[in-house]
C-alpha cells in the first residue's frame, strides 16, 4: 500500500488533502498546503532520473491499472502543477477555511496523479475526482454560486462519462489495451474522448462552464481552478490526438471567439475566463499542428499560461478582495492605492500579450511558428489576429479599467503581504521564462523534445512582434483619443449558454405546462370514460372511491395479468 | 489648469509608492501617451527593413510593415465590433435570475 | 481448507438441512418467549449458527464438491433433496449474513418500532422467515420451494404489518403486499403444476433431464414456464411487477426493510436463474426469447423509470426502494444477456447490491432512530447531527451510483463489459445513462445533507446524537466490506464465476 | 337458554364423537385416507361447533387462548423434533428407519409421531384462526388511523 501510495506524486497530494480535511489547526493545513507540492515536485525530479523504473501498475479486478507513468511530456505537466500549487498555496495564506484547503490539495493532486495515469481506466478516476473536488472550490463562492457549480459538476461528469465510455469503447477495439497514449480519430471511441476532452478544456461551444464557474468561485478558488482542470484536458489532448488535424481548425477558432465575448464583457474576472479559452486554443492549435515544435511550443506555453494566467486572476483577486467587486464599470484608478499589484498586473498583462523579456514571447511563438513551417496561412493569419486580440482584452483593458480609466475614487488597502508575495514571485517567474541570458534556455531544457532548436530572440521576431504590439497600442490610444472606445455598461452577455440555461429551461417548463395540461386532459377522459362505461367497476376496483390518489390492489393484479399474457404471446412467438 | 483633476479629496489615502506614480492619472501624460506607439511604430518598420524574414519562412502577405498593419486592422476590428456585439448580446444582468451584484 | 477443518463434522454434512430447520423450530419457540431480550439471544444465536453453516458449505464449494441431501433418506426424484452447489451457496451465506447484522440492530431498533408485546412475536416471525428463504434457496424440489415461498412470503406480510405502531399504512402496504405475494406465489405453483403435467416428477434436476429429453417439452411446459416467470417476477419486483415494494419498504421497521432488501428479492432472482437456466435451459427456443425480449426490455424500462421515479420520491426510503427496482434492472439484463461474463456479474450485482442497500436501510433507519425523519429534505445538516452514520450512507450511496473503489462499480463494470463484448453497446449507454439517474438521486440527499445546516428548534441548532453502537457496527461493516470488494473482488469473483458455471453448465443434483 | 335448547342437547352429545373421530381419522391415515391434517380439522371443528354454541367465552374457557399458542408451537416441535431425533440417532432429517431397531417399526413410530405434530399444529391453528375472527374487536374509527 505505502508504495502505491509512494508511487505517484499526485497521491501524496491526494493524501494530504485528505488529512487537511481532519486537521483543525489552520497554520498546520496552510503548510501542508505548500510543503506537498514541494514534495510532489521533488517525487517528480527523483523520477525523472529513472523514467522507466518509475513505472508503478496494479491489478484490480483482472485490469492493469498502470498507476504511474513518466515521460517527459508527463513531466513538465506535473512541474508546472506542483509549481502552481505553490503558488496558490501562499496566495490562499489569509483564508481559514478547510474546505477549501483539502479540496485544493485533492483536486491538485488528481491533477498530477491524472497527468501521470498511465491508462485511460485510471485517468478516469482523476478525472472525476478532479471535477468533483473542485465543484467545491466553485460552491465556496457563496448563494450565487451554487447553480452554477451544479451546472459545472454535470458537465464534468458528462465529460467523465464520455471518456469513460469512449475509453472502453477504445480498449475494446484495441484488444482490451486500454494504455493512455496516441488514439487519433479512426476508431470511434476516440471520437467519444475527443469530446470528453474538448468539453473539459473548453473547445467552442463546450466552453460555457469555464465562463460560467470560474468567475463565481471564490476568490482564491478562482485562482486554483484556473490552473489545473483545463490543463489536465490539455494534457490528454496532446497525449492521445498530437497532429490530428481537426484540432488546429478548433484550436484556431477557440482562440478568436472569446476575443470578441471579452471585449463586451463587464465582468473581469469573466474577461479571464474568455482569455484562458483563447491561450487554450493556441495550445489545442498547437497539439493539432504535432510537430515537434508545435508540441514544444504547447509545453512551453502551458507553463507560461499557468504562471501568467494565474498572475492576471490573482491580481484581479486581490482588487475582489478589497474592493468587493470586479467589475469594470464599478473599478478603477487603483494604481493610487494598490501600485505593487499594478505592477504586478502590469507584468501579467505584458507576458500574456508576448512582450519581449516577458514569458509568452518566448513560447506563443513557438506555436505561431510552428503553423508557419506547416503553411497553414489562414491558421496562422487567425492566430496573429488572436494576437492583437489577447493584447486588447487582456493587456490593455484588464489593467486599464481596473487601475487607470477615471478614477472611481475607491480608496483601498494594498493587497495582503500573502497575496503580493505569490503575485511577486508569479512575476519574476514571468521574467524568468523569458530570460534570454539562461531563462529561457531553462525553461526549453525541460521540454518534451529537447533536441529540436528554437531560439525566440531573432532580429525578426522581436521587430515583427513590437510591430504588432505598437499597433495595437497606437490602435487604442487613437480609438480613445477619437473617443470610439467603448466604456463598460453593466450587463449579462448572452454566450453558448443561453442555449441550456435559458432556452433549455424554457423548454423544460413548457414541456412541463404541456404535460400538466395534457395529464389534465387525459385524467378528465379516463374520468369520464371510466364513469360512463360503469360506476360499478369504478367502485370495485377502488373501494375507498379514488382511482387516482391510492391505486388500490387491482391495477397491479391487472398488470400482473397482462404481462403474463404478453410473456405467453411472446412464447407462443417464438414457436411460430 | 488643475494639476490634479482627478486627485482624491482625501491625500493621505494614496499609498505612498503611488506618490511617484501620480503623473499616470495626469492629463498631459494621457493626452501625449499617444506618442509612446507611434514613435515605437516608427523604430519597428524601420528595423522590419534591417531584420527581414529570411526566405521561405515569411507569409505570403509578408510585405513592407505588414505586422503592424494587420495589428491595427486586427485591433480596431475588434474594438469596433464591440458595440454591435453589445446591442446583440447584451441583457439585464438578472436575466438570469441569479442578479448581478457581487456579495 | 484450514478453516473448514475446524468445523464439526456435522455442521457441514447436516448443514443444508440444518440451516433451514434450526430457524423454523426455534422460529417457533422465540415467537412464545415471554421475554424480548431472550427472544433476541435465540435469534441471534440462531442467524449465527446458520452463518457458520452457509460458511462451511461455501468453502466446500470452493474445494469444489457439491452436496446433495436426501430429507428423510429418501432417494430423489421421489424424496425431497436439498441441492448445495456454487449457485446457491453465496446467496445462502447473504441471507443468513444479513440475518444476523439485522439481529444486531434490531436490538435498539426493534425497541423503538414494535410495540413490547409483539416483540417476542415479531423475532419468530423473522427466524421462520429466514428459515423460509433459506428453505427456497437450498431446496432441490420445486414444490418444496413453493413452500418455502410461502412460509417466507406470510411471515414477511406479518412483519411489514408489525410497523403499523410507527405508521398505520404499514397495514395497507402489507395488505397489497399479501395479495400481490399470494398472485406471485399462485402463479409459481400453477407454473409447477404444469411442469409435473409435462414431466411427472417435483424434483428440479429430474425436470431438467425430462425437459431436455423432450426438447423443451409440449405446450403445457411453455405456459408453465410463462407462469413461473411471472410469479417469480412478481417476487423479485420485476419492472412492472414492483408495485407491492416501495410500501412494503417504506412503511415496515427499519429492521424489516434492510432485511427485505438485502434478501427477499435477492432470494427470488436467484430462483428465476434457477429455473430459467438449470430446470428449463436457455437452448430451447421459447426461454431465449423470452430472456431476450421480455426479460429484458422489463429490465431496460425497470433500469430508466424506476431511476426516474426515484429521483421523484419526498421519502428517502421509498428514493431507495425505487432504486432497488432499478438495480433489479441491472441483475436481469445479466440474467437476460446469458452469457457466461453477464450472469456473473448479474450475480455479483446480486450479492453487492444486497450489501450496499443494507447498509443505506441501516443509516436511514438510525435517522428515523434518533430524529424521526423519512423525508429528504428532512436530511439537512444530518452529517454535523450524525456523521458517522451519514458517512456509511455517504459510502453506500457512492457505491450504489458505481464510484470506482467500491462494490458497485466492480459489478457495473462487470455488467457493461458483458454487454459491450456481446455487442450491445445501447446497453452500456442504458448502465451509463441510470447511473448518472443514481448521481441525480443519491447526489441530492448527500447534497441536502451535507451543504445544509442543521434545523433549530427554538433558537438552538439540533444538538448531535450519533446512532447507538449496535446500530453502527452492522452499518459500518456492509461500509467497509462494499469498499474492500471494491479494492479486491477476488473472493466476489470467484464465487459469481462459479455460479455461472453452475447455470451454463446445469451442475448440481 | 331456551331458544337453543335442542341445539345445546344435541351438540352436547355431538362434541365427543366429532372429537372421537378425529382421532380415528388421525390413526387411520397410517394405513389408509385420513392423516394429522383432516384430523386436526375436525378436532377443531369441534370446539368451533361449542364455541358456536355456547358462545366463545365458554369455549375460550375451555380452551384457554394459550393453550392454542402453545399447541401450534408443540405441534411444530413434534414434528420437527422428530427429525432432529433422528439427526442425534445419525441419520438425514426425518429419517425414521433408526426410530426402532427395525427400519420397519422406525418408519411405522416415525410417521405416527410426525402426524401427531400436525394434528396439534393445524387444529391449534384453526382454533386461533377462529378466535382471532370471533373476537375481533370493532373497525377502527377514522380518527385512530
Amino acid at each position: 500500500m505505502i508504495d502505491m501510495i509512494l508511487s505517484n506524486p499526485g497521491f501524496i497530494i491526494i493524501l494530504a488533502g485528505v488529512v487537511c480535511a481532519l486537521l483543525p489547526v489552520s497554520q498546520i493545513r496552510k503548510a501542508i498546503l505548500l510543503i506537498a507540492p514541494i514534495f510532489a515536485g521533488y517525487m517528480i525530479y527523483t523520477a525523472t532520473k529513472d523514467m522507466e523504473a518509475a513505472r508503478f501498475a496494479v491489478s484490480v479486478g483482472g485490469q492493469e491499472l498502470t498507476l504511474m507513468r513518466m515521460d517527459r511530456l508527463a513531466m513538465i505537466w506535473g512541474y508546472v502543477f506542483c509549481l502552481a500549487g505553490v503558488l496558490n498555496a501562499i496566495y490562499g495564506f489569509h483564508e481559514k477555511c478547510k474546505i477549501t484547503d483539502s479540496s485544493a490539495l485533492i483536486y491538485m493532486g488528481a491533477a498530477v496523479s491524472g497527468v501521470f495515469a498511465g491508462d485511460f481506466l485510471t485517468l478516469f478516476i482523476f478525472w472525476e475526482m478532479a471535477a468533483i473536488s473542485s465543484v467545491m472550490l466553485v460552491w465556496k463562492g457563496g448563494e450565487k454560486s451554487f447553480p452554477a457549480g451544479i451546472r459545472y459538476l454535470a458537465i464534468h461528469v458528462l465529460s467523465g462519462v464520455l471518456l469513460l465510455a469512449g475509453a472502453v469503447m477504445y480498449g475494446r477495439a484495441n484488444g482490451g489495451d486500454f494504455t493512455f497514449g496516441y488514439v487519433g480519430l479512426e476508431n470511434p471511441g476516440g471520437c467519444l474522448l475527443l469530446i470528453a476532452m474538448g468539453i473539459k478544456c473548453g473547445f467552442p461551444f463546450l466552453h460555457n462552464w469555464i465562463q460560467d464557474a470560474y468567475p463565481k468561485a471564490s476568490i482564491t478558488g478562482t485562482v486554483i481552478l484556473s490552473a489545473f482542470t483545463t490543463k489536465l484536458a490539455l494534457y490528454a489532448l496532446a497525449r492521445a490526438f498530437p497532429g490530428t488535424d481537426l484540432l488546429i481548425y478548433i484550436g484556431a477558432i477557440m482562440t478568436c471567439f472569446p476575443v470578441f465575448f471579452a471585449v463586451i464583457e463587464n465582468d473581469l474576472r469573466r474577461v479571464l475566463s474568455y482569455s484562458l479559452n483563447n491561450q487554450l486554443g493556441f495550445m489545442v492549435c498547437g497539439i493539432g499542428l504535432g510537430s515537434e515544435l508545435a508540441m514544444n511550443g504547447v509545453a512551453a506555453h502551458l507553463a507560461a499560461d499557468v504562471i501568467f494566467k494565474g498572475l492576471l486572476f490573482m491580481s484581479m483577486g486581490a482588487v475582489m478582495f478589497r474592493t468587493g467587486t470586479a467589475k469594470a464599470s464599478e473599478l478603477g484608478g487603483l494604481f493610487r492605492s494598490m501600485p505593487y499589484t499594478t505592477i504586478f498586473c502590469l507584468i501579467g498583462a505584458g507576458s500574456i500579450a508576448a512582450f519581449p523579456l516577458l514569458s509568452a514571447f518566448v513560447t506563443k511563438s513557438m506555436i505561431i511558428t510552428a503553423a508557419l513551417y506547416e503553411h497553414e496561412w489562414i491558421v496562422l493569419a487567425m492566430l496573429l489576429f488572436a494576437s492583437a486580440g489577447v493584447m486588447e482584452h487582456s493587456g490593455i483593458k484588464v489593467p486599464y479599467f481596473t487601475f487607470f480609466s477615471h478614477d472611481s475614487g475607491k480608496r483601498v488597502k494594498e493587497a495582503p503581504v500573502n497575496m503580493l508575495v505569490a503575485m511577486g514571485l508569479a512575476s519574476i517567474l514571468c521574467i524568468f521564462f523569458a530570460w534570454p541570458w539562461g531563462g529561457y534556455q531553462f525553461l526549453y531544457s525541460l521540454l518534451p523534445n529537447p533536441e529540436v532548436h528554437y531560439s525566440p530572440y531573432t532580429g525578426n521576431h522581436v521587430v515583427t512582434q513590437m510591430q504588432l504590439l505598437f499597433a495595437a497600442m497606437f490602435a487604442f490610444a487613437l480609438l480613445k483619443r477619437i473617443g470610439v472606445y467603448p466604456d463598460e455598461k453593466r450587463a449579462e452577455i448572452l454566450d453558448f449558454d443561453w442555449t441550456y440555461r435559458r432556452l433549455g429551461k424554457n423548454i423544460a417548463i413548457w414541456i412541463d405546462a404541456m404535460w400538466t395540461r395534457l395529464s389534465a386532459n387525459v385524467g378528465r377522459l379516463r374520468k369520464r370514460f371510466i364513469d360512463s362505461a360503469s360506476d360499478k367497476i369504478y367502485h370495485m376496483f377502488s373501494p375507498a372511491g379514488a382511482l387516482s390518489s391510492a391505486a388500490p390492489s387491482g391495477l397491479p393484479a391487472v398488470l400482473t395479468g397482462s404481462m403474463l399474457v404478453l410473456t405467453l404471446f411472446v412464447i407462443y412467438l417464438s414457436r411460430l | 489648469m488643475a494639476k490634479h483633476e482627478n486627485a482624491p479629496a482625501n491625500d493621505e489615502d494614496i499609498h505612498p509608492l503611488s506618490r511617484k506614480l501620480l503623473f499616470l492619472g495626469d492629463h498631459k501624460f494621457i493626452d501625449n501617451f499617444i506618442w509612446l506607439p507611434i514613435i515605437g511604430l516608427v523604430i519597428t518598420v524601420m528595423a522590419g527593413f534591417i531584420y527581414p524574414f529570411p526566405e521561405g519562412y515569411a507569409a505570403p502577405w509578408d510585405f513592407f510593415a505588414s505586422w503592424a498593419i494587420l495589428g491595427f486592422i486586427a485591433y480596431s476590428f475588434v474594438v469596433l465590433s464591440a458595440g454591435p456585439l453589445f446591442k446583440l448580446l447584451a441583457r439585464d444582468e438578472s436575466y438570469y435570475g441569479e442578479g448581478g451584484d457581487d456579495d | 481448507m484450514d478453516i473448514l477443518s475446524a468445523y464439526p463434522a456435522w455442521l457441514i454434512t447436516h448443514g443444508a438441512a440444518l440451516l433451514v430447520v434450526l430457524p423454523l423450530l426455534l422460529g417457533a419457540i422465540t415467537a412464545i418467549l415471554p421475554r424480548e431480550r431472550l427472544a433476541w439471544i435465540v435469534t441471534l444465536i440462531v442467524t449465527l449458527i446458520c452463518t457458520a453453516a452457509a460458511f462451511g458449505l461455501l468453502l466446500t464449494i470452493f474445494g469444489g464438491e457439491t452436496q446433495l441431501y436426501k430429507m428423510g433418506g429418501w432417494d430423489p426424484p421421489h424424496g425431497i433433496s436439498y441441492v448445495i452447489d456454487g449457485l446457491n451457496t453465496p446467496v445462502l451465506l447473504l441471507i443468513s449474513a444479513m440475518a444476523v447484522l439485522c439481529t444486531i440492530y434490531g436490538l435498539p431498533s426493534v425497541a423503538a418500532e414494535v410495540e413490547p408485546k409483539k416483540r417476542a412475536p415479531f423475532y419468530g416471525a423473522f427466524l421462520i422467515g429466514v428459515a423460509g428463504l433459506l428453505g427456497m434457496v437450498a431446496t432441490g424440489d420445486a414444490f418444496n420451494v413453493f413452500v418455502f415461498l410461502e412460509v417466507s412470503s406470510i411471515s414477511t406480510y406479518v412483519l411489514v404489518a408489525m410497523g403499523a405502531s410507527r405508521d398505520r399504512r404499514a397495514l395497507t402496504a402489507a395488505y397489497r403486499y399479501l395479495i400481490l405475494g399470494s398472485i406471485g406465489a399462485t402463479f409459481f405453483v400453477i407454473g409447477v403444476g404444469f411442469l409435473y403435467m409435462e414431466t411427472g416428477t417435483l424434483n428440479m434436476a429430474d425436470m431438467a433431464r425430462i425437459l431436455s429429453d423432450l426438447g423443451g417439452g409440449s405446450r403445457a411446459a411453455l405456459i408453465g414456464f410463462g407462469f413461473i416467470i411471472i410469479g417469480l417476477g412478481l417476487k423479485l419486483a420485476m419492472f412492472p411487477l414492483h408495485m407491492w415494494l416501495p410500501g412494503a419498504y417504506a412503511y415496515a421497521p427499519s429492521f424489516v426493510t434492510v432485511f427485505l432488501a438485502s434478501t427477499a428479492t435477492k432470494a427470488a432472482l436467484y430462483l428465476m436463474l434457477r429455473f430459467t437456466f438449470t430446470v428449463f435451459d436457455p437452448s430451447f427456443e421459447y426461454v431465449g426469447t423470452v430472456l431476450t425480449y421480455v426479460i429484458i426490455s422489463m429490465a431496460v424500462l425497470g433500469m430508466l423509470l424506476a431511476s426516474l421515479q426515484a429521483i421523484f420520491q419526498t421519502d428517502a426510503r421509498r428514493t431507495l426502494a425505487f432504486s432497488s427496482i432499478a438495480q433489479v434492472g441491472y441483475m436481469l439484463l445479466g440474467v437476460g444477456i446469458g452469457t457466461a461474463a453477464s450472469l456473473s456479474a448479474g450475480y455479483l450485482h446480486l450479492i453487492n447490491h444486497a450489501i450496499i442497500k443494507g447498509a443505506l436501510f441501516f443509516a436511514v433507519g438510525a435517522f428515523w432512530y434518533r430524529y424521526g425523519i423519512t423525508r429528504v429534505e428532512d436530511f439537512r445538516g444530518l452529517s454535523k447531527m450524525m456523521p458517522w452514520t451519514m458517512g456509511a450512507f455517504t459510502i453506500g450511496g457512492l457505491s450504489l451510483i458505481g464510484v470506482p473503489f467500491t462494490a458497485g462499480f466492480v459489478s457495473k463494470y462487470n455488467l457493461a463489459s458483458a454487454a459491450a463484448s456481446n455487442g450491445w453497446w445501447w446497453a452500456v449507454g442504458v448502465i451509463m445513462a441510470t447511473s448518472v439517474l443514481a448521481i441525480i438521486y443519491i447526489g441530492r440527499i448527500l447534497l441536502i445533507a451535507y451543504f445544509q445546516d442543521p434545523p433549530e428548534v427554538d433558537g438552538k441548532v439540533v444538538a448531535k446524537k450519533e446512532a447507538p453502537l449496535m446500530m453502527l457496527i452492522p452499518m459500518w461493516g456492509l461500509a467497509i466490506l462494499s469498499v474492500v470488494i471494491g479494492l479486491n473482488a477476488y473472493w466476489m469473483d470467484r464465487a459469481a464465476d462459479g455460479a455461472a458455471q453452475v447455470l451454463l453448465l446445469g451442475v448440481g443434483g | 337458554m331456551t331458544p337453543h335448547v335442542i341445539l345445546r342437547v344435541v351438540s352436547k352429545f355431538l362434541i365427543p364423537l366429532i372429537a372421537l373421530f378425529a382421532f380415528y381419522v388421525q390413526f387411520h391415515g397410517d394405513y389408509g385416507p385420513g392423516g394429522g391434517f383432516q384430523a386436526g380439522v375436525i378436532l377443531a371443528a369441534s370446539v368451533i361447533l361449542y364455541a358456536l354454541i355456547f358462545g366463545l367465552d365458554e369455549a375460550k374457557k375451555a380452551i384457554p387462548p394459550s393453550w392454542v399458542r402453545i399447541g401450534m408451537t408443540l405441534g411444530v416441535l413434534v414434528y420437527g423434533g422428530t427429525g432432529v431425533i433422528t439427526w442425534l440417532l445419525g441419520a438425514e432429517y426425518l429419517n425414521y428407519s433408526v426410530l426402532a431397531e427395525k427400519s420397519y417399526n422406525g418408519q411405522h413410530y416415525g410417521i405416527l409421531l410426525v402426524e401427531l405434530g400436525v394434528l396439534l399444529a393445524v387444529a391449534s391453528v384453526m382454533l386461533a384462526i377462529f378466535y382471532a375472527f370471533g373476537s375481533r374487536e370493532p373497525d377502527l374509527s377514522d380518527e385512530d388511523w
